[in-house]
């Protein structure tokens, strides 16, 4: 184990991937000569060369075709996406060729594609880029879906979404890079599929995924000083959804809380919502309950930046709601 | 010549399409021999009436959804596609029949998918718009427009990325010219010098929209704002065609980066099977004009009777074979089996996890409750 | 009233909107001079001439863009997308500018624009023209979306929607376009935000939008042999979402199927069974089913496209299910 | 001339920058009068001051998110929206605060809407890069790279369509044209004849992209693809602009069509406040010659001295009262208040009906239940 940032854990990811795999390279805005708009690729160009490591004009549309089209061919581009907000004009490329090529072809091509950057907000960007991307992506089969939460599972997932033979989405945060952990020395991959269940209590289960994870956490603390102890469920992957996990959760506490960093009309959390009572109408004490973000674009002044984002305040309420404390 | 068809061709005989002599042989035109010129013909020929076919099965509704045909415009799948290598690469729209055939997919596994039948080379899941065989270089096959450009871009740029020689040739209409994934592939194909010819089969008209309705400017002047040279062929000719693409395609493969293709052609047909042939948008004379005075089969037919390069009875066996193969087709077609239902969800994903649910209709879950394991 | 298709009814619409305002204005591919890909704007270039009813070049995100800039300025333009599959790659303009606009702009620019086309699948049109997009513009805060159902809604719906001064999505159906019904005569308008009820049954509420209501009707008319009485909610409005509607039908009938042509993950019938189960928990006696497209690309081959696409028997199979009858 | 700030500026004050005076008067330098080239030299000093004001702020926190500036191109807010008229209209990306006050939106308007405050031309929704005020006919401030340009076109069409002689300038970066959306928008407004000026501010980088790096053509060879004629300027003599753009806008007025700007100009600070200024991008040694020999405050202020038409002492008069006006700015903007939190959900929709919900986070609901109006 070694303590390193988010970032670095996902610069770690693609080292680990490009020195076993030639096939796999990076192209992106700003990825090679300037190491990433974040700094993700840090050091990469110096190290792969700019066959491998490519920056590329702003066109977002284009570029991700052009991985796809190489991963029609059998190589493994990893496609960064300054952010996933930008991917709206790549967006036709991703469902009608990435996510569709596969079954119209009957099987004979694979396009094995990582699409990853940060979706979601960050810190008073505004509207045009402050969106939660995650649902324009998962809604589509053919499509896989990972959002990691931690520097651990951002090695992981990236590791497992390259070697996928799939296009996978990997959804990071901007407010993530700089966060700090232990993560696992050596290979690492962490299997798409499987949610990690960050905290255990037992009285309500908080779900939810991507940078959540962290307001979930906080919101469970609170709850704890009255008492209640939160299952915090991370499900790591969006598509394959580890149901069983979900389940279980919902199974030993009867109550859940969805909660989403993106708009509520068909969110994450509807999905999730509308399985849970699916699968598990009689385990339910109360209804699912949901916290995303307010239904508004997103406002660039601080104070309903914060207002609009979900957080532990609104989680906590949402708990005690379930568990008729409110 | 065409070589593509008998190397790869998986039909039965395959049309008589020798390979190139290299130079011109006596008795020919053009610097084409004579074996080479009645390949051309006979290829031509195969496409057309597989084309004709793919109509009268559209019309008794042996096929459904779109049909685009290539009627007409031949002389570029025999004369651009003709030329390249079997392990180049191809990419096209949706008009994408006979460019399939001439890239090596048999009229039946062509056909077969036109039926939407088991033995199509998509399975039956792609349908007109979709045939796919990467085995042979053909890689679809796309229904958005402009959709292939930057894909094309991709295979190109996967093969310098391998540091092969092939090249990717990568069709589209002169309606898509005005998609941005023109102007962003064209460009990315410039500054990474990709191996990829850009080929505009200008048949005059998006659907309805005559082209200088959307355009002030002329197709060849498309390029150059990205810095790759335009080219402009009479894609009636196959002769012309072919001499071009096969110099052209050495080019390339030898390194010179990308270049772009204006190549003029008719539909002679309407946009596809649901359109009329003439309406307000063009008219019945202008149609009629075309398809007698520049038909590419006719007139190469012709110059070959004039040469004394063919007889009646040489172009009657050509025909005749061409219509078998497609008789054939048809019959294959007919009677291949429709997709299993039991496939439906197969192909969604190329990797089945281990954990965690891919599909989110019940299916996984139906399978776990009836033991299965959870795909 | 008079009789007339689908098709017909939504000319009439324009009609009556382009008399009456001449800031309306219809742009797309093919909508002039071929009348349009599907015949809707049939006879319209003659009747306002080439200043107002406009053939684009194949180009969705920048004519989707140049008319949300004429709205900006105050214009009402119709900017028909020849199918919503091509208008993936207009997305970002649909987002970004349009739904986001009014709000970055603290309401100085309202953007009173209609997308309209078909939506969803026809007829063996295979993965790429075959999806439903409900989800992708609903999603989205400052975006309404209207899916009419029948001859007289898309005519009134229509009619709204270019009133209105938000964007507002209209989604049609290429196989509604010849289903002839009555329409009324002279000027007609359907609020937004209505639902209504196209049939009154009381034992299972089956609630549903836009074409899929057929095929409700047709599996309630198939219950009915068994004696059962189905409710069948047409949505008709995505958003505004009627609410009440919803609730009252689930308080009748105690059960909800929520049937749709698109895909599960995260579609319309996620959001409506987790607002059911949310605000009707205790109305409900079975967890709310879902209808849906299987979760594949439309496959071309008829059979499996009939096998993926959701019909009456899957309906009732779910009918039967919640009232635990299966 | 610089007329938009006189005219609609609300700044208490305002710069003095007489209206134009039609032709060269004595003592004038390349046919400005002794007041035109004042008041050009104090608006650009206003630019200048207002950005190192946000600088400030931004450094301090008290201006968040992305925050670009546009020091070192401010010739081409003086230059290229000083001869538009009141009702023409401009749209442009995310580097717009100077834009912004040159087309009449008051630098307390601007700055507080970088604080985020209820007195910003976006009421503190917008922040640096969507400042919008079409009262003046400033329509934004858009944060996707080539999101302006359709939009652009979109009010051109607009003015075309009511019969109106205003024009369109659409601003973008040198890395915008490779956008689609570029391609898409340029050929359009050919085709429709849109009165529109496109201008690229070609700073050489699109953040640390060398353009070279990106496009094997010259900017101003992307247009002609399209059909529109092309320009350039030197984007950093505010005079040569100036000119420029006042005959250019009155061609387009006059029906000319679409035409396109290529004005090269440099970027003296980093992408936006997050970047450094040079790095492995560019050298240090290029960013101190470029600031040293081509600024264009300076260079108009060298010109103004050489010719006998300033003084040090008018100079820092000018430039203490931009510094009062910036100063002033910030006041007003750091005492304006933070937008009322129940305006959450406003504007979000203009019309609101009556019936549904539009909100699906429990705002309406939680309404109806308090007794409010379904919302
Ligand atoms: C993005 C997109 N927009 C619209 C369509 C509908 N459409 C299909 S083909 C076509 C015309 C294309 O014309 P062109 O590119 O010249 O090719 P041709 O049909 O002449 O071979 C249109 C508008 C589509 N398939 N994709
Ligand atoms: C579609 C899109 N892609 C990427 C970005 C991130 N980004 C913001 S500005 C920028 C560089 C733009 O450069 P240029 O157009 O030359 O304008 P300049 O910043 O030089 O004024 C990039 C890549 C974005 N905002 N939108
Ligand atoms: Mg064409
Ligand atoms: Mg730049």
């Amino acid at each position: 184990m070694t303590e390193m940032t988010y970032r670095d854990a996902l610069n770690a990811a693609m080292l680990q991937e490009m020195d076993r795999d030639d096939s796999v390279f990076l192209l992106g805005e700003e990825v090679a000569e300037y190491d990433g708009a974040y700094k993700v690729s840090r050091g990469m160009l110096e190290r792969y060369g700019e066959r491998r490591v490519v920056d590329a004009p702003i066109s977002e549309l284009g570029f991700a075709g052009l991985c796809v089209g190489a991963a029609m061919a059998g190589l493994r581009p990893v496609c960064e996406f300054m952010t996933f907000n930008f991917s709206f004009l790549a967006l036709d490329q991703v469902i009608n060729s990435a996510a569709k090529m596969l079954y119209m072809s009957n099987g004979q091509i694979p396009v094995p594609i990582v699409f990853r950057g940060p979706t979601g907000a960050a810190l008073q960007l505004s509207a045009q880029h402050s969106q939660a991307c995650e649902v324009y992506y998962a809604h589509a089969p053919g499509v896989k879906l990972v959002a990691p939460g931690t520097p651990a599972d951002a090695k992981g997932l990236l590791a497992a979404a390259i070697r996928d033979d799939d296009p996978v989405a990997v959804m990071e945060g901007e407010l993530l890079y700089n966060v700090r952990g232990e993560v696992p020395d050596g290979e690492h991959v962490v299997p798409l599929g499987v949610a990690d269940l960050k905290r255990s209590g037992g009285d309500v289960s908080i779900i939810t995924h991507g940078k959540m994870i962290h307001v979930a956490l906080q919101a469970a603390g609170q709850l704890a000083h009255d008492g209640i102890e939160a299952d915090v469920l991370d499900l790591r992957s969006l598509r394959p959804l580890d149901v069983d996990a979900i389940l279980a959760t919902v199974a030993r506490t009867n109550r859940a809380v969805y909660l989403e960093e993106g708009w509520p009309f068909a969110g994450v959390g509807a999905q999730v919502a509308s399985l849970i009572q699916q699968e598990a109408f009689d385990d339910l004490d109360a209804p699912v309950a949901r916290v995303t973000q307010a239904d508004v674009p997103m406002p660039y002044a601080r104070n309903l930046e914060q207002l609009a984002k979900p957080g532990a305040k609104a989680v906590v309420e949402a708990c005690r709601k379930v568990l008729y404390l409110a | 010549m065409s070589s593509a068809r008998t190397e790869k061709g998986d039909a039965p005989g395959g049309v008589a399409a020798p390979a190139a002599q290299g130079g011109p042989g006596k008795g020919g035109i053009a610097g084409f021999s004579r074996e080479e010129l009645h390949g051309l013909l006979a290829e031509m020929l195969l496409y057309r009436r597989f084309e004709e076919k793919a109509e009268e099965a559209y019309a008794i509704g042996k096929i459904g959804g779109f049909c685009h045909l290539h009627i007409g415009q031949e002389a570029l799948a025999a004369g651009a596609i003709g030329p390249l290598r079997s392990d180049d690469q191809v990419i096209t729209a949706y008009r994408e029949h006979t460019q399939a055939i001439a890239k090596g997919i048999s009229p039946r596994a062509a056909m077969a998918e036109l039926f939407g039948r088991a033995d199509g080379c998509s399975g039956g899941r792609g349908g007109s718009m979709h045939l796919f065989d990467p085995s042979v270089g053909f890689y679809g096959g796309h229904g958005i427009v402009g959709g292939q450009i930057p894909l094309g871009a991709g295979l190109a740029w996967a093969i310098r990325y391998r540091g092969g020689d092939q090249i990717c040739l990568c069709f589209m209409g002169d309606a898509a010219v005005n998609q941005g994934a023109f102007l962003e592939s064209l460009n990315m194909s410039a500054i990474w010098r990709l191996p990829i010819i850009y080929v505009v089969e200008n048949n005059g008209y998006g659907m309805g929209t005559a082209f200088p309705r959307v355009s002030v400017t002329e197709v060849e002047s498309r390029s150059g704002a990205c810095g790759i040279p335009a080219h402009t062929v009479d894609g009636q000719d196959v002769l012309e065609c072919y001499r071009f693409f096969e110099a052209l395609a050495e080019e390339v493969r030898g390194g010179d980066g990308p270049h772009f293709v204006n190549a003029v052609t008719y539909r002679f047909r309407g946009h596809s099977m649901s359109d009329p042939v003439a309406g307000t948008y063009r008219s019945r004379k202008e149609v009629e004009s075309q398809t007698k005075e520049r038909d590419p089969i006719s007139l190469l037919r012709d110059r070959m009777f004039e040469a004394g390069l063919l007889t009646p009875e040489e172009l009657q066996a050509h025909d005749n074979r061409a219509q078998e193969l497609c008789a054939d087709a048809v019959d294959f077609a007919g009677s291949s089996p429709t997709p299993d239902p039991a496939t439906l969800h197969d192909h969604v994903y190329a990797e089945i996890n281990d954990r965690g649910r891919l599909f989110l209709d019940g299916r996984d879950a139906e399978r776990a409750a009836t033991g299965g394991a959870a795909r």
